[in-house]
Order: structure tokens, then C-alpha cells, then sequence
């Protein structure tokens, strides 16, 4: 029970991912898709800052009054996920222009009816 | 069918997270190539906030690619929805009321100003040019949403993209030319946790608040301008 | 502590899977909002206050708007 | 002495630049990347000589690696850098007159920076940044895809992303993974904890990595988005998908089973993905009697399955091999897209049964096609023969029996690969009906911003074809760089 506790952010970034795998492969409508592809990203970004996590210890910010010995967790998984959520938003909003476009020119979302080429 | 094809799929994955993440355990010190940057980020570049220190200094690399993805999004998006002519004839749209756009003119201002706050500071408070971006471009969402058929000026907001952009690259080949390599830290750290540290982080970080703040800004833009 | 953040990430899966299911896509976007809402909260007790900051106001923020706006231009309900 | 990372900074500077020169004027605007990949070139070619001897390795951040994220300058890296220079070189130019459609200026930022992900890609000596440059390729990629906002292109870029997508976040999980077992994110710190970890996990992460570049480099199965994808797209992004973008996962494949983690056990396998990947593709485009630009798609996947396919095979032959048969279909494939380019526009549309006897009204611009396609096929005294036989040698090398009959499935593809070409040559020369020719008034066949590019490439082709030599040292060592990992390591970390 203990083992459980201890990867609680494991499992949820995990199920994160698998939830937005799930979605990519199996729904049919495009937002859904996207979404699915937004919680992709949400997921690894959990998982990454999970990793750096070390317990019992602080935010690596030594503000004024903290000595410079303070243990702090990994900083470098958090400026990983910095640079993915930036590179998540753009991917994400460029996907959702596509689709919209994919709609003026389709009229449905469904890609089951999109099918000017295959799927 | 393709739900079955998905699940089996999704299975796969999950398995083969159980197995590799069981091997790395959560909450425990594996801290390697890190150490060094907590030990001696401080001194090395007079960021306080070490987070600000990876992402300006020893992966400044990275972040000239990230402002530079969202510069793709935001000129992708331009060109997928640019449309030819300019669609002024529509109908115009509701306003939002009166209490809306009075708050809306209190706030501009003052979400602007956070915005500000949040990405001068980044090298000494959470926060940083990203967030402070975001912030920025939330209050022209606000604007966009009170006024319907406000617009954004196009061209000076793709004048502090560009600029923005190159002030970024030409920081960097200023450190080759001082000797210290692309992107090195090449002005006077000054005293951490003051305002005026850390050499070229706040410069840079307020090149990319400028920057991320006209890409989200103009991202938003074009979703709301084109019918 | 550890109550709480198996609940905030119980919360979290729950939301997801709310999103894969909705047929009203806002409310599927609303959701989705959640998810990353939880996830800055889960963040910030992991010790990121940078990353919580950044995921609050881009993904739970801007990414929402835009998503809303995409869906207002197409269909609001799956078929 | 230049430093490489120039080679980076100015076409990044160019593209930051771009929309603000294209306020003042468009017509300076296009300009633009035609320059800064011209002054890449000369930077790459006047650094060759010195990276030969020695590998340069430049910090970024003014920190020594693995503190920094540095450049790994070597002799595969920059090989390949200055054949990205070129071709990007030779497209943008073509692409000068031939993008019409508005708006221009962004066109040629997002090809600039396409271009510019795929440098930082083959010259990082980082986990985490080549994922960074890879974003920035995929990106620019699937917005230039959509760029004519027609029915078809939107829909294949949309597919597209999907697709990468999913593969991207692959790569991250993979690089969690890295960073949760080693603790570091340099390629070379990696490679020296490598013994350190259980081969499982090693297995998973490589498998998470392989699926995420394999979407890229379009392995067979993950390989549906490409024809679409490059079938919808305007011509020079076509060429530069095929030329480029793909061959970038390919890259990035090569960097992380040979350098990063030394999986000589997963060899045979990839090489069997490979020549699968040939036969699927090859078959696809023989079967496609269509349209000429899918046709071509499909027999891009085909010469990827063979170039991995070489890969496998992890003698020094077999990465030379691999090597130059890449460089040859770079060439080639970006040829033969060009070329289609003014095919169809001058036919009217991409039906091949439209393209016949087009022989007679635009010969320079069909023989050009022909060289490649014959270079393609593997015919002497063109570019490709030498390195289809350098790959045949090296499978024969092994005197392994699973080899020997991958290289049968692999002369059998090359044999549909030669029907299908030969079919289309046939058509464009000798069918068709000979009196619309005179009917036609005669106007030049390409604007000379097209033309100069197709005939480079058509002489590179020749050239390359009749002194292979020219090339072989530089491919040579290339290979040596991937094989020998343990002086990568030695290099970069200074051990």
C-alpha cells in the first residue's frame, strides 16, 4: 500500500497518457482528438516534474534569507516542462486552425467523413 | 474495431510504463548533472530562482527553440487562415455590457502591468517570460471579448515579434563575440536577489515576454478575426 | 498530504475521463480545463511553482479560450 | 575561426527577420533564405576541412558540457548540415518564383525555419534539444503542408500532426525516461552511463524513441500521413519533405540506437523494419497509376525502408552504404518533386495520364527528371548505382543468412522501383499525342530561378555518379562517427 502511495503521480500521469492515447486512436470527432493530444502533453508534463521530484525538500528558488545549502528538488525537469507547455500551446492552436479550415471545407468534424484522402 | 485496436494499443504502453517506471523511484534523490547548477547556479549566473538559471543560461538553447515554435504557430496560423480579402462588411457583432466594458477598461491596464511584473522579475520570483506572456495575452483575450470588432495592430505587433526575435539571437552572438560562446551570460552578474542581476537573463526574459505575449496575442487574434 | 493529493489526482483521471465522454464539446473543453487546472495545483505541490504559473495561465488559460473559439467556429456537438 | 553555431543563428536571425523586411517590401523579403542558407554553405564548407581532423565541440551558455547543451560539429553532423544548406539552398531559390499564392512572406519564414530545425537536429549533441529541433521541423512542416488552403492539404496537415504529435510525445516520455534513469540529458554523458542500466529498460525507452522518430521517417507501420501529406503539398515543400524532413528521423534514429545506446541487439530488427518498409513502399507506388506527386510519395517511404534497411546492417560498408544512399535520394527526390512541380503546371494537373508526352515540350526539365529517376533506380553511371551496390556488398559482407534474404526483398523492390519508373519515363517520351505539341505556342519551360536549381542537381547527380570519390572519405568517416562511440564520448566530454 505504502509502494502505491508512493507513485500516486505515476498512476495519474500515467492514466493521463493512456486516457489521451485512448483518445487520439479510438474517437472520431477532431476536437475530441485534440483534446486527446492536449492530455498527451498534460500527462508527460506530470511525469517529468514527478521525476525531478525529491521529498523533503523546497522550491529551487533561494530566496533572501534562505542559505545556499538549503536542499532544494531538481530544477531541471521543471525547465523542461516549461519549454514542452509552450511548445504544447502552439502545437495545440495551430491543430485547432486545421481543423477549422478542415470544417470550411468539409462541414463536419466527424473523420469518418472527411475523406478526401485516406485515413 | 478501432476501439479494440486502441485499447490493446494504450495496454501496450501503459506495460511498458509499469515496467520502467517501477525502476525509477519516486520522491528520491537521483539528482546527477543537476547538482551542479543547485550548488553553484547562483554565483555562476546571479539568478536566484535556479529554475529561471536552466532555462536562461545552461538551456538557453532550448528556449531560443521554444520562442521559435511559437513563432511557427503564430505565422503557421497567420498563412493557414489568411484570407484575402479584408472581411469588414460583416454585420457588427454584439458587445458585451456595460459592466463588462467598464471592468474591462479598469483591468487592461492593470493585467498588462502584471504581466510586466511577472516577466522583470523572472529571475528572482516564480515566473518568468512565458508566464508573464500568457498574462499579457490574456488581457488582449479581455479586450477581444468586450469588443468584437476590435483589432489588434497587425503590423506593430508583428514589428515586436520580429524584434523581439532578433534581440534574442543577436544576445546570443554578442557572447560569441565577447569570447564566451552563443548565449553566455557576458554582462556583470551584480548582487543577487536585486532588481539590476544576473546579466543578460532579465534582458532576455523581457525579450521573450514581449515575444510570447505578441504570439499568444496574435494567436488569439486570428482564431477570433477570421470568420 | 498524501490524502490530498490522491484525491486532487483521483479528481484529475475522473476529469479525463468526463472529457473522452461528454458529447457537448464545451463541456468536454470545460473539463479538459480541469484537468490542467489540477494538474498546476499537483505541480505546485511538487515544489514547481514555475511550471504551476505556466500551466495555470497557458494550458488551463489560453489553451481553453482557444479551443472554445475553435469550437464556436464548428460543431459544438459530437456526432 | 567560424564558430558552428552560426550555422544556426543566421537562418534563425533571417526567418526573426523576415516579416519585418516584408513590411517594407516583399520583393527583399523572398530574398531572404536564399541568403542566409548561401552564407551557411560557405560556413560549412570552409569548417569541413578542420572538422575532419577534429570534431568541434561548442558549448552553448559558456559552460562545458554536460552542463550546457553543446554542438556536436563532427564529421556526420556537418555533412549532413551542408547538404540541408544545399538543398535548402537550391529549393528556396526554385521556390522564389514559384510561390504565388499569399502570403508569401510567412511562406518563406516557415521554409526557413524548417530548414533551420533540421541543422539544429543533425548538429545538437542533446536529448532534449534535438526534441526541441525536431518540434520546430514538425511544426513548420505541417503548417507548410496547409499552406495553399485547399481541401486536400488542410486535411493531410491535419492528419499529419496528429500523427507526429503522438510520436513527439513519445520522444518526450522517452527522454522522461532517460533523465529518470541516468539523471542527465547529453547525448555523450548518456552514452557513458549506457552499461549502467538493466536492458529492459533500455529496451522500453529505446522502443518509445524508435516509435516517436519512426512517425517522422515514416517506418512502416506509422508511415499513412506521407503521401498525403506530400502529394497535397505545394511543390518545393513536397521536395523538401522528401529531401529533408524525413531523412531527419532517420538521423535521429542512427544517432540514438548507435551513439546514445549501442543496441547492437536491435539491428536485425530494424533492418527487417526496413526492408518491409521498402517492400510496402515500393509496391504502393507501382500500384499507384494516378497521380504522379503520390506516386513519387510512396516511393520516398521505399527508399527510406532501404536507407534503414542499411542501417541495420552495422558494418562500415553497410553505414556508408546507408550514408550515400541518403545523400543520393536527397538529391534525387528533390529533383524529381521540383521537376513534377512545373510538370504539372504545365499539364494543367497531376494525372500521369495528363503528364504523356510532355517529353517534347519541356525536354530540358524531363531529362533532368529522368536522371534522377534513373539515379533512383540504381542505373550506372548516375549517383545511385554506387551506393545501391555499396549496400548489396555489405548485406553480402555479413555472411549472415537473415540478411542475405532481406537483400533479396530488397532487389526484389528495386526491381518494382526500376517498372514503375521505366513506365513513367516511357510515358512521358514516347506516348501522348504528337500533334498537340505543334498546336502549343512555345514559351520557355521554367522561369531560371527553377531552372538552375533542377540542372545542379541533375550535374550533382552525374558528378557524384562518375567520381563517387568526391564524397567517399567524408561518408567514410561519418560512419566511423556512428560506429565508434566510445571517441564520441571521449570527444565531447573531454575523458
Amino acid at each position: 500500500m505504502q509502494e502505491m502511495a508512493n507513485s500516486f503521480y505515476y498512476i495519474g500521469a500515467g492514466g493521463l497518457i493512456l486516457i489521451g492515447l485512448y483518445m487520439v486512436l479510438a474517437k472520431t470527432n477532431l476536437i475530441k482528438i485534440i483534446l486527446g493530444l492536449s492530455f498527451l502533453d498534460t500527462g508527460t508534463h506530470v511525469l517529468l516534474v514527478a521525476i525531478g521530484y525529491v521529498r523533503g525538500r523546497t522550491a529551487p528558488i533561494f530566496s533572501e534569507g534562505m542559505s545556499e545549502t538549503t536542499a532544494v528538488v531538481d530544477p531541471v525537469p521543471q525547465a523542461l516542462v516549461l519549454t514542452a507547455i509552450v511548445i504544447g500551446v502552439g502545437v495545440l492552436s495551430l491543430a485547432l486552425a486545421l481543423s477549422i479550415q478542415v470544417y470550411r471545407h468539409y462541414g463536419t468534424l466527424d473523420v469518418r467523413n472527411i475523406r478526401g484522402l485516406k485515413w | 474495431m478501432r476501439k479494440a485496436i486502441a485499447f490493446l494499443l494504450v495496454a501496450t504502453v501503459g506495460a511498458a510504463f509499469y515496467v520502467v517506471l517501477g525502476h525509477i523511484p519516486f520522491g528520491e534523490d537521483k539528482i546527477d548533472v543537476a547538482n551542479h547548477y543547485i550548488q553553484n547556479g547562483v554565483r555562476e549566473t546571479g539568478a536566484v530562482n535556479i529554475v529561471t538559471s536552466v532555462v536562461v543560461t545552461y538551456r538557453g538553447f532550448d528556449t531560443l527553440g521554444e520562442v521559435t515554435i511559437l513563432f511557427i504557430a503564430a505565422v503557421g496560423i497567420g498563412a493557414v487562415l489568411f484570407t484575402e480579402k479584408k472581411a469588414r462588411d460583416e454585420e457588427p457583432k454584439q458587445k458585451a455590457s456595460l459592466i463588462v466594458q467598464t471592468g474591462t477598461n479598469l483591468l487592461f491596464p492593470f493585467i498588462l502591468l502584471t504581466g510586466v511584473y511577472v516577466f522583470i522579475h523572472g529571475h528572482l520570483t516564480p515566473g518568468g517570460g512565458f508566464q508573464g506572456g500568457a498574462v499579457i495575452a490574456s488581457g488582449y483575450l479581455l479586450l477581444y471579448l468586450t469588443w468584437p470588432d476590435w483589432r489588434i495592430n497587425r503590423r506593430r505587433f508583428n514589428a515586436v515579434e520580429s524584434l523581439s526575435g532578433l534581440a534574442f539571437v543577436v544576445l546570443g552572438v554578442l557572447g560569441i563575440t565577447y569570447g564566451m560562446g552563443f548565449l553566455a551570460n557576458f554582462l556583470p552578474l551584480g548582487t543577487p536577489n536585486t532588481l539590476f542581476s544576473a546579466g543578460i537573463i532579465p534582458i532576455i526574459y523581457i525579450a521573450i515576454g514581449l515575444k510570447v505575449g505578441s504570439e499568444l496575442a496574435g494567436i488569439v487574434g486570428n482564431l477570433m478575426e477570421r470568420e | 498530504m498524501s490524502v490530498i493529493e490522491g484525491i486532487l489526482i483521483l479528481l484529475m483521471l475522473v476529469a479525463a475521463v468526463a472529457t473522452s465522454i461528454f458529447k457537448d464539446l464545451i463541456s468536454a473543453v470545460i473539463t479538459c480545463a480541469a484537468v490542467s487546472l489540477l494538474a498546476s495545483l499537483l505541480f505546485y505541490l511538487l515544489d514547481a511553482p514555475d511550471v504551476a504559473m505556466a500551466e495555470a495561465a497557458i494550458g488551463a488559460g489560453l489553451t481553453t479560450a482557444i479551443f472554445v473559439l475553435a469550437v464556436r467556429k464548428t460543431k459544438r456537438y459530437e456526432e | 575561426m567560424v564558430n558552428p553555431s552560426l550555422l544556426i543563428a543566421i537562418p534563425l536571425a533571417g526567418a526573426f527577420a523576415i516579416p519585418l523586411v516584408g513590411l517594407g517590401s516583399k520583393r527583399i523579403a523572398k530574398w531572404i533564405p536564399p541568403l542566409a542558407l548561401a552564407v551557411n554553405l560557405v560556413m560549412g564548407l570552409t569548417l569541413f576541412p578542420k572538422v575532419i581532423e577534429q570534431a568541434i565541440i561548442i558549448s552553448i551558455g559558456g559552460f562545458p558540457p554536460p552542463f550546457c547543451i553543446n554542438l556536436m560539429v563532427g564529421p556526420l553532423g556537418l555533412s549532413l548540415g551542408i547538404l540541408i544548406s544545399l538543398i535548402g539552398l537550391l529549393i528556396s531559390l526554385y521556390a522564389i518564383d514559384y510561390i504565388k499564392t499569399e502570403p508569401t512572406e510567412k511562406y518563406h519564414a516557415l521554409f526557413l525555419l524548417l530548414v533551420t530545425g533540421a541543422l539544429g537536429i543533425v548538429l545538437t549533441g542533446d536529448i532534449f534539444n534535438l526534441f526541441v529541433f525536431f518540434e520546430i521541423l514538425c511544426i513548420a512542416s505541417f503548417a507548410l503542408t496547409a499552406y495553399q488552403r485547399d481541401r486536400m492539404g488542410s486535411e493531410a496537415a491535419l492528419k499529419y500532426l496528429i500523427q507526429a504529435t503522438v510520436g513527439s510525445t513519445f520522444i518526450l516520455i522517452a527522454i522522461a525516461f532517460v533523465y529518470g534513469l541516468f539523471g542527465t540529458l547529453n547525448m555523450a554523458d548518456i552514452a557513458s552511463k549506457i552499461p549502467s542500466a538493466e536492458p529492459i529498460h533500455l529496451f522500453l525507452t529505446l522502443a518509445f524513441f524508435v516509435v516517436g522518430f519512426g512517425v517522422e521517417a515514416a517506418i512502416f507501420p506509422l508511415n499513412s500521413w506521407l503521401p498525403d501529406a506530400h502529394s497535397s503539398a505545394p511543390a518545393p515543400v513536397s521536395a523538401i519533405l522528401s529531401a529533408i524532413a524525413i531523412k531527419t528521423g532517420v538521423y535521429a534514429i542512427a544517432r540514438i540506437t548507435y551513439t546514445l545506446m549501442n543496441a547492437q541487439g536491435v539491428m536485425l530488427l530494424i533492418s527487417v523494419g526496413g526492408a518491409i518498409t521498402l517492400l510496402v513502399g515500393e509496391i504502393a507506388a507501382y500500384s499507384q497509376k494516378e497521380d504522379i506527386k503520390r506516386m513519387l510519395a510512396y516511393s520516398s517511404i521505399g527508399q527510406i525502408g532501404l536507407i534503414v534497411f542499411a542501417l541495420g546492417i552495422s558494418t562500415s560498408l553497410g553505414l556508408f552504404g546507408a550514408l550515400f544512399q541518403l545523400l543520393n535520394h536527397a538529391l534525387a527526390k528533390c529533383l524529381l518533386f521540383l521537376a513534377a512541380g512545373y510538370m504539372i503546371s504545365r499539364a494543367g494537373s497531376k494525372k500521369l495520364a495528363d503528364l504523356e508526352g510532355l517529353g517534347k515540350q519541356m525536354p530540358l526539365i524531363v531529362i533532368a527528371f529522368t536522371v534522377a529517376a534513373f539515379s533512383l533506380v540504381g542505373l550506372p553511371p548516375f549517383a545511385g548505382f554506387m551506393s545501391k551496390l555499396s549496400i548489396v556488398c555489405a548485406a553480402l559482407e555479413t555472411k549472415e543468412t537473415s540478411y542475405l534474404a532481406l537483400i533479396v526483398v530488397a532487389l526484389i523492390a528495386t526491381v518494382i522501383e526500376a517498372g514503375y519508373f521505366f513506365r513513367l519515363v516511357q510515358r512521358l517520351y514516347f506516348k501522348g499525342d504528337p500533334t498537340t505539341e505543334s498546336s502549343r505556342p512555345r514559351v520557355p519551360e521554367a522561369p531560371a530561378g527553377a531552372m538552375i536549381p533542377i540542372l545542379v542537381l541533375a550535374g550533382l547527380i552525374i558528378v557524384l555518379g562518375i567520381y563517387p570519390q568526391l564524397l567517399t572519405g567524408a561518408l567514410d568517416l561519418a560512419a566511423q562517427e556512428l560506429l565508434h562511440r566510445s571517441q564520441y564520448i571521449e570527444v565531447v566530454l573531454g575523458v
